[in-house]
């Protein structure tokens, strides 16, 4: 679709006029109205050769123009209170169409300003926040919280769930740690002992496992063997290793 | 000083305020101004591979892109869709006008722009600050604190000035 | 080259083997080693916050322990905030979509969430309901009567609707 790419290229109006005022290397201030209304209307006329539909804020532009063009070549009588008018109308939009130029093409620069900081700073990482698991914070977790707080809560992780291509473009890229720590995995092991009195070192990992949650998962046990509560043994070297609730 | 700030700073991984550094270093909230605008520039001098960001009074540790090539090779970069030149404008002017009005910045832009609001306020970029009072009680639309992280500017003053008076 | 690697550290949170540094550096392992060694001095003779962990081959960063006092001081309000805002998340989506797995849970979340689902059974709030018949046989959670007395709920029923078709 050959529209979509010329309408991308003016953000309206205002834009398409400045376009045609740059390329036909005037002043803003000193724009020739007749010229760069032809252009305007040759433009929009362009448009509907390729059958693109014109935004209604394009044709009101270009009534402006013609307007403002038009109120140029009305010969100007004084003495009559309805002419002065229209000359100072005709001043006014046009001088109210410069400044409004004027101050569209500063903010228009600045978007282009802002797109260079846009690509240098969408390559600044940050890292995820430490895990540091302290005592004594887990009391009164929920302390007044009510069951509308419980049901915001959910809505809130919905919602969040359902943009989430969108938020993680907006937000800075985050690197995901996803590994198991020692004492989620020691409390994994404790309740499949309390289920089945002999656990397979092997079977541990039925599930997809990283090279750190073997480590992990070796680590729990070395710690549990301290704290007495499993015992293990190995038939032989690189055998399985057989876990077992250490008994009293 | 600055060592146990870094060490909170790379522990809490995101921003921390002001007052949080004050409270845990015991000190002033001016004192920790001070240190803070010290340590920046610190690392800037030193060359450090990490930088110390600042918007408003949060802080944040951050690698610094000119590394983002290593970085990439190290980490899948995500595509982060670029904002389109129309977004970028509607912010620009929300930025320097704000608080406005939808009207207002349609009257700027000479286009409509409800689309791009909405799509800007999913993004947290802006936020309504306010509403005018005026019939209707339109919404008045700000920038939010991701607008400045987002274009690394530690606050709303580091915007480039724009000489309006000299237009206007 | 050792802003690069403290880059590199610094984003990967964990421990970075000596083949994943030089091959972002696209140096030889044996210059890796060097640089890093070399970087392990570096930041204790520049007495830096931060530290860099050598195991075996491979590279972390780190905070120094003469510092936990402050990190602890620092993190502990953030902690029980956090804590709680997810706490009550879990929840949330435990009792609306009981039964459940973990890895159902972290889906919707987005994070993992061992630790607090270890914390939630703790307190009573939430137990292992059934197994799922699936590989591994996932254990499926639930809320307790606790859970209900907490929050003042007669049955699950009691629980505010959710406009299921709006998010699903």
């Amino acid at each position: 679709m050959a529209y979509t790419i010329k309408l991308d290229i003016f953000e309206g109006p205002l834009d398409l006029l400045l376009h045609l005022i740059s390329k036909a290397k005037m002043d803003i201030k000193d724009i020739s109205i007749s010229d760069i209304t032809q252009q305007y209307l040759d433009y929009l006329g362009e448009m509907k050769k390729f059958d693109i539909e014109i935004a209604s804020e394009f044709l009101v532009m270009a009534s402006t123009l013609v307007y403002i063009k038009s109120c140029n070549l009305v010969p100007r009588k004084k003495h009559s209170t309805d002419e002065d008018n229209v000359e100072d109308d005709e001043i006014d939009s046009r001088e109210k169409l410069v400044q409004k130029l004027i101050e569209y093409k500063q903010y228009k620069e600045v978007g282009e300003k802002l797109r260079k900081r846009e690509i240098i700073y969408s390559n600044v990482y940050y890292k995820q926040p430490e895990d540091i698991s302290l005592d004594g914070i887990e009391d009164n977790l929920l302390y007044g919280l009510t069951k509308y707080d419980l049901f915001k809560a959910l809505e809130k992780v919905l919602s969040l769930k359902e943009d989430n291509h969108h938020s993680d473009e907006t937000k800075e890229h985050v690197v995901r740690q996803d590994t198991l720590t020692l004492q989620e995995r020691s409390y994994q092991i404790k309740c499949l002992l309390n289920r089945r009195s002999r656990l397979s070192f092997f079977a541990l990992f039925e599930e997809h496992y990283s090279k750190t949650d073997v480590i992990v998962t070796f680590l729990a046990l070395l710690n549990m063997i301290k704290e007495n509560q499993v015992e293990l043994y190995q038939e032989k070297p690189f055998d399985d290793i057989i876990i077992t609730k250490k008994r009293g | 000083m600055m060592a146990i700030v870094e060490n909170i700073l790379f522990v809490s991984g995101e921003a921390v305020t002001l007052g949080e550094i004050a409270k845990a270093l015991d000190i002033s909230k001016s004192a920790a101004k001070k240190l803070m605008d010290n340590m920046i520039s610190c690392f800037d001098f030193e060359r450090r591979g990490l930088q110390i960001i600042k918007v408003n009074e949060n802080y944040q540790m951050a690698t610094r892109s000119q590394y983002s090539e290593y970085i990439h090779k190290f980490i899948e970069p995500r595509q982060r869709e670029r904002l389109s030149k129309a977004a970028l404008e509607t912010l620009a002017i929300i930025a320097y006008r704000q608080p406005i009005t939808r009207m207002d910045i349609e009257t700027i832009r000479g286009v409509k722009c409800d689309n791009l609001l909405s799509t800007l306020l999913d993004k947290g970029l802006i936020r309504e600050v306010d509403r005018l009072d005026a019939p209707g009680r339109p919404i008045l639309y700000g920038t939010t604190e991701l607008f400045l992280k987002y274009f690394g500017l530690s606050s709303i003053d580091e915007l480039p000035p724009l000489d309006l008076d000299k237009h206007e």
